[in-house]
């Protein structure tokens, strides 16, 4: 394998530089760091409440990387951190939301952890009921498709909440007008503790792309490059007026459901050691590094950077103000000048 | 001007929005070619295209999350729910998403659209194709709410509902589109949403309502002045959400005696709010107790037409709720 | 192809015997001139709205004949005239329903016409928001299946309102636990105005029942035995633990959607004329009279008794009271003795 | 007799139908293994099994439709959503089907069964997971509407609500979960739906509340007594729907002022409805404006604890509002 790897990268026939990939490294480093300092702030009793993306960070980062910044648009998911960092967010932008400072971009400080948004970057503000983002991202894509506008939306999802009825009615319509939009299906085995087979009917999300008449595609979530591949040719089937792409990456999650759970009353404790083996920051170093693109010398400064950078950014965020009580009655309509 | 009856009004409101400005766009279930089950739409699609006036697929929480998200990028969507009935599985778009979208944003992104919603009884439509069922709705923190009784209020509370920046739920009774015709000022009309109107004066009791109920209110009206001496003055409140306590206040102080009517159930009903907001503020002019006339508390209007005059609110109630009001 | 089937008849391989078959076909015969008077009674004022089977009676006699009378469960939508009486309800329950009389079995006048139901039969009071019986069919199978017990549930809806999010809820539950339920989706081609390819992303309803792990199967509505076909195999899996069906009927609209509305706004009147070619009374007589198991002298005696069964049916219903306003207030909640 | 939480009170509920009535069974996300998000159902499951304490997929629509279906056959479900603020995608089944259905049918239908939802704000759980939406229900004809204070309330009208032959909403305040402990008696205790309670007697005013407004409402009458001289009552409606009018006129004759409180937004809350009946059955009693006191209008509750403090309803607000009201 590891001949075949050098004499052909993988990532080099997706068209990716050696730059390129350790730039995906990075920002997995980047949305993992940031990640675990939410742990340790939720620890130290500075966040309430944590929901984390650990283990979907390959799926993320690499359906993610293809779309365009400022142009295309983005309706996350409460573990969507790394997503919405490849997408533009910053190590502050989460940070700050976490810590409800009065100048989260996502909400100021209004909502909880994980609901991420953020208008200058195209992603759209998220609720908790889940499933409701898919409809929106489909909207964008027919708001593109009725104004002819070169925009492709992407919106990521759990494979229970596949099963809301919103997300059936979306589903078809993208697939009625071959909508540019791009399903991300993080299915990583649990809907809080209930598992795959309780939720879905057939085990494949992926599967049900058929019955609406469009490609539908499991990808190993551990395997970044066969996510930003399958992520890459949805794009280009949505901009080119192919339609919709269902991606169906196959995920661990590394933690309990949230900060509120605790997944050992559910879970076998061997299953939850096994599942570090798919962890996609490893898998992904490990290749890498069998290609010479990755050397513990740049690991160590990519690791030493994205550690300065959260401290930074987290020194910044808890700097910022508390929001003002006396703004709370603000924009629930629209004001003026606003 | 033109004689327009509420229908026409409507259409006509809307074929001007999307005349003026090109984010404006139709989507619902039998919107296109066929113009709407009512006809709202009749001829739209012919002019503004497929994609304009856009028939979707039979899933309303589809109609309003697809519009939410094109109002979000920018469009100003109008979705048509086929009757106010059918409006439960776009629920939770609507108070979830729709209404809440802006303040859970702190106002960086707005949802600019427009639901148009048919809505209540006496068309022998029984459970679900009569309903009154605004109060879900006006409860809903973030959604303005607006219900016109003229054709002319129609046309300039539509054309405002459009432009305006936030979601407005427009709901038409039914049995009003082709109840009356009346002039409507052409072009430029835009009225203010959460504004009443004074729909004739009186000084002996105040009758607050909207939709249908202005037309059996006004005939009321007639017939308390004419058969039984009492002139009541008769309030069309036309937005429900925000509601016009000024003038609803103005019209207590000056008569002391409330009704509201609506045709929707009594227990929990918009009614409550109207009551329970003059009980408090014009406390100090009453001189009755506010009263609610209101559909019977039943899950539905039943079909037979007998069951359904049974059910529905008539001027011949509405003057005996009067009359009881005004003899206290 | 005469002499094949004269050699082997499709009815008797199925196990259906010549008194069967014909039993069939008078129950479409029954069910098409029950819808017929009402038209009839429409147009003379009796009957405020009309919303019509015809055309679908093929689909919906073939798949109800399996099922088991005062057992099994039914949850039809407005098209079920020959479902509903294929199930036990009788020419008179219907008509009497249709004039909304006081001791109509579906709802003693409080419903509008179409609103099937009659606690008699196990058939479900269905309402007017399409799509919602769906779940109720599924929840009926799960408590058979809770409890033990040997119930199949049947449900009917048009292709339209496949694209409810309720219906895919329902399917992806029947899928997870196997329930014993059997979908019937009557695709006729049309939601009052709007195209099957407005509405289905990829055309097929059938197809969707892969992404829900059970057999999804199109036929000819236009084949009654077809279609009994399909409903006594879904039957037969259903019963032994197999699990849902999904069967996609495809039928004509032989009216406009119902008498409020007029199909030659968007149907070609080419489209409309060439409908009755599919029309599944005509299309069973022939075979029935190729097989010489229906002969002139049988079918005018079928239609004479089902033309007298109207006519008393319609006389009497007719001379039941109407509703009294003095019970409009009764049964909001349970009543004592009730 | 055991010392009991309401949420030990409701998990003993449920054993004891479940044991009492095999017909009674268990639906939701997270009820099985898990024994729920709040742990209302732990234990079930290891006694009753797979299918009477069922996990279901993530779809609150199938929960209520398929626990309906399962009533029309014969059980008695308890379905849960997880927090009311998900309850949206079932309102469709909920207002359309649940609600209607023996209404619809004459009588020949219908739905047994219940639905648990945990609401209502002050657990930093933002707009999603604070929500007081009993207004939406409340004004649904055909259903009723449950809304304990107590453990032993809790129990007693879970159990009613388990073996009422029409659907029963069970709204349980999350942040009364653990608030309090209570000797609650053991087994047949059934309470009867639709009667208030009279909390603490008074007589200068009625402070009307449900909830975690009872336990706040208690707390400013013993400071409005210690502190301030004011003897409030506190009735605790305990059923929002029907509504117990006899004991709210009574309490109203008594003390002459009304004070109506809930957590949820005002405009449209169920409050409206109190106090538009105690305004207009209750006038001649009157010698204050019905007054009420409820959450701002704004479309959920905040997240960052400055925020929510700035919504919530607290003792110290129910002080001030009624002694503004008992100065009248
Ligand atoms: C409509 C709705 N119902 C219930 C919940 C509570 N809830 C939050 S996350 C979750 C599980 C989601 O599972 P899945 O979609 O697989 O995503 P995952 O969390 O596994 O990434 C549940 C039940 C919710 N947020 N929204
Ligand atoms: C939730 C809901 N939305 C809209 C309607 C109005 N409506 C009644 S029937 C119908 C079309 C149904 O089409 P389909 O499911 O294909 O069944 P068909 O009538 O063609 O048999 C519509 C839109 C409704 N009854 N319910
Ligand atoms: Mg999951
Ligand atoms: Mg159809």
């Amino acid at each position: 394998m590891n001949a075949k790897l050098a004499a052909n990268p993988r990532h080099r026939e997706l068209g990716l530089s050696d730059d390129e990939v350790l730039a995906m490294y990075r920002q997995m480093l980047l949305a993992r760091a940031v990640d675990e300092r939410m742990w340790l702030m939720q620890r130290a009793g500075k966040i309430a409440f944590i929901i984390s993306g650990q283990g979907h960070e390959g799926a993320q980062v690499g359906t993610t990387w293809p779309m365009r910044r400022n142009q295309d648009w983005m309706a996350p998911f409460y573990r969507s951190i790394a997503a919405t960092m490849t997408f533009g967010m910053t190590a502050e932008d989460i940070i700050t939301a976490h810590l409800a400072k009065a100048d989260d971009v996502s909400s100021a400080g209004r909502q909880m952890p994980g609901h991420y948004g953020g208008a200058p970057y195209n992603i759209v503000s998220v609720s908790s009921p889940v499933g409701t983002q898919v409809l929106h991202a489909v909207g964008i894509a027919m708001g593109a498709w009725v104004r002819g506008e070169d925009v492709v939306a992407i919106t990521y999802f759990g494979e229970g909440t596949a099963n809301q009825g919103e997300v059936h009615e979306a589903m078809n319509f993208a697939g009625v007008h071959k909508l540019p939009v791009i399903f991300v299906c993080e299915n990583n085995g649990y809907a809080i503790s209930v598992p795959l087979e309780k939720q879905v009917g057939g085990l494949s999300v992926a599967a049900r792309a058929k019955g609406y008449g469009f490609p539908g595609i499991t990808v190993d979530g551990g395997d970044v490059l066969a996510c930003y591949a399958a992520g890459k040719e949805a794009h280009e089937r949505a901009r080119t007026g192919g339609g919709a792409t269902l991606i169906e990456a196959r995920v661990v999650r590394l933690t309990s459901h949230s900060s509120d759970d605790d997944q050992r009353r559910y879970r076998d404790p061997a299953e939850v050691e096994s599942l570090k083996q798919h962890d996609p920051r490893g898998l992904f170093a490990n290749e890498l590094r069998t290609l010479g693109v990755l050397t513990d010398e740049v690991d160590e400064r990519l690791r030493a950077e994205v550690k300065q950078e959260v401290n930074e950014a987290s020194k910044r965020a808890e700097a910022r103000p508390d929001p003002d009580p006396a703004t709370a009655g603000r924009f629930v309509y629209a004001e003026e000048g606003h | 001007m033109a004689e327009l009856n509420i229908l026409e009004a409507i259409r006509s409101a809307m074929d001007e929005e999307m005349e003026r400005d090109e984010r404006v766009m139709i989507m619902g279930e039998d919107v296109g070619r066929k113009g709407g089950v009512f006809g709202a739409t009749d001829g739209l699609w012919a002019k503004y295209g497929d994609k304009r006036v856009l028939d979707t697929p039979l899933s309303e929480g589809l109609i309003a999350g697809a519009a939410a998200g094109a109002a979000i990028y920018g469009l100003r969507p109008i979705a048509e729910m086929q009757f106010a009935d059918f409006v439960y599985p776009a629920f939770n778009q609507i108070v979830s998403e729709i209404s809440r979208m802006r303040y859970r944003s702190n106002g960086t992104f707005g949802v600019p659209m427009v639901i148009r919603m048919p809505y209540g009884g006496g068309v022998h439509g029984a459970l679900y194709h009569s309903q009154s069922n605004e109060a879900y709705f006006t409860s809903t923190v973030g959604l303005k709410i607006v219900a016109p009784g003229t054709p002319a209020d129609a046309k300039a509370l539509l054309k405002a509902s459009i432009r305006d920046p936030d979601p407005v739920l427009f709901f038409e009774h039914k049995k009003t589109y082709r109840l009356f015709k009346e002039e409507v000022p052409d072009g430029e009309q835009v009225a203010e949403i959460g504004k009443a109107a004074v729909a004739r004066e009186g000084s002996d009791l105040s009758i607050f309502c909207y939709g249908y109920m202005r037309f059996c209110a006004l005939e009321a009206a007639e017939a308390l002045a004419s058969e039984h001496g009492v002139q009541a003055e008769v309030v069309d409140l036309r937005t429900l959400r925000p509601l016009d306590m000024e003038t609803v206040l103005a019209s207590v102080a000056k008569t002391g005696k409330a009704l509201v009517v609506h045709e929707a159930n009594r227990f929990g009903g918009f009614g409550a709010e109207v009551a329970a907001a003059i009980a408090e503020q014009g406390f100090e002019h009453l001189d009755g107790p506010v009263t609610r006339l209101a559909g019977p508390d039943v899950p539905g209007v039943p079909y037979h037409h007998n069951l359904e005059d049974w059910f529905m609110l008539s001027p011949a109630k509405i003057v005996e709720a009067a009359q009881t009001l005004a003899a206290y």
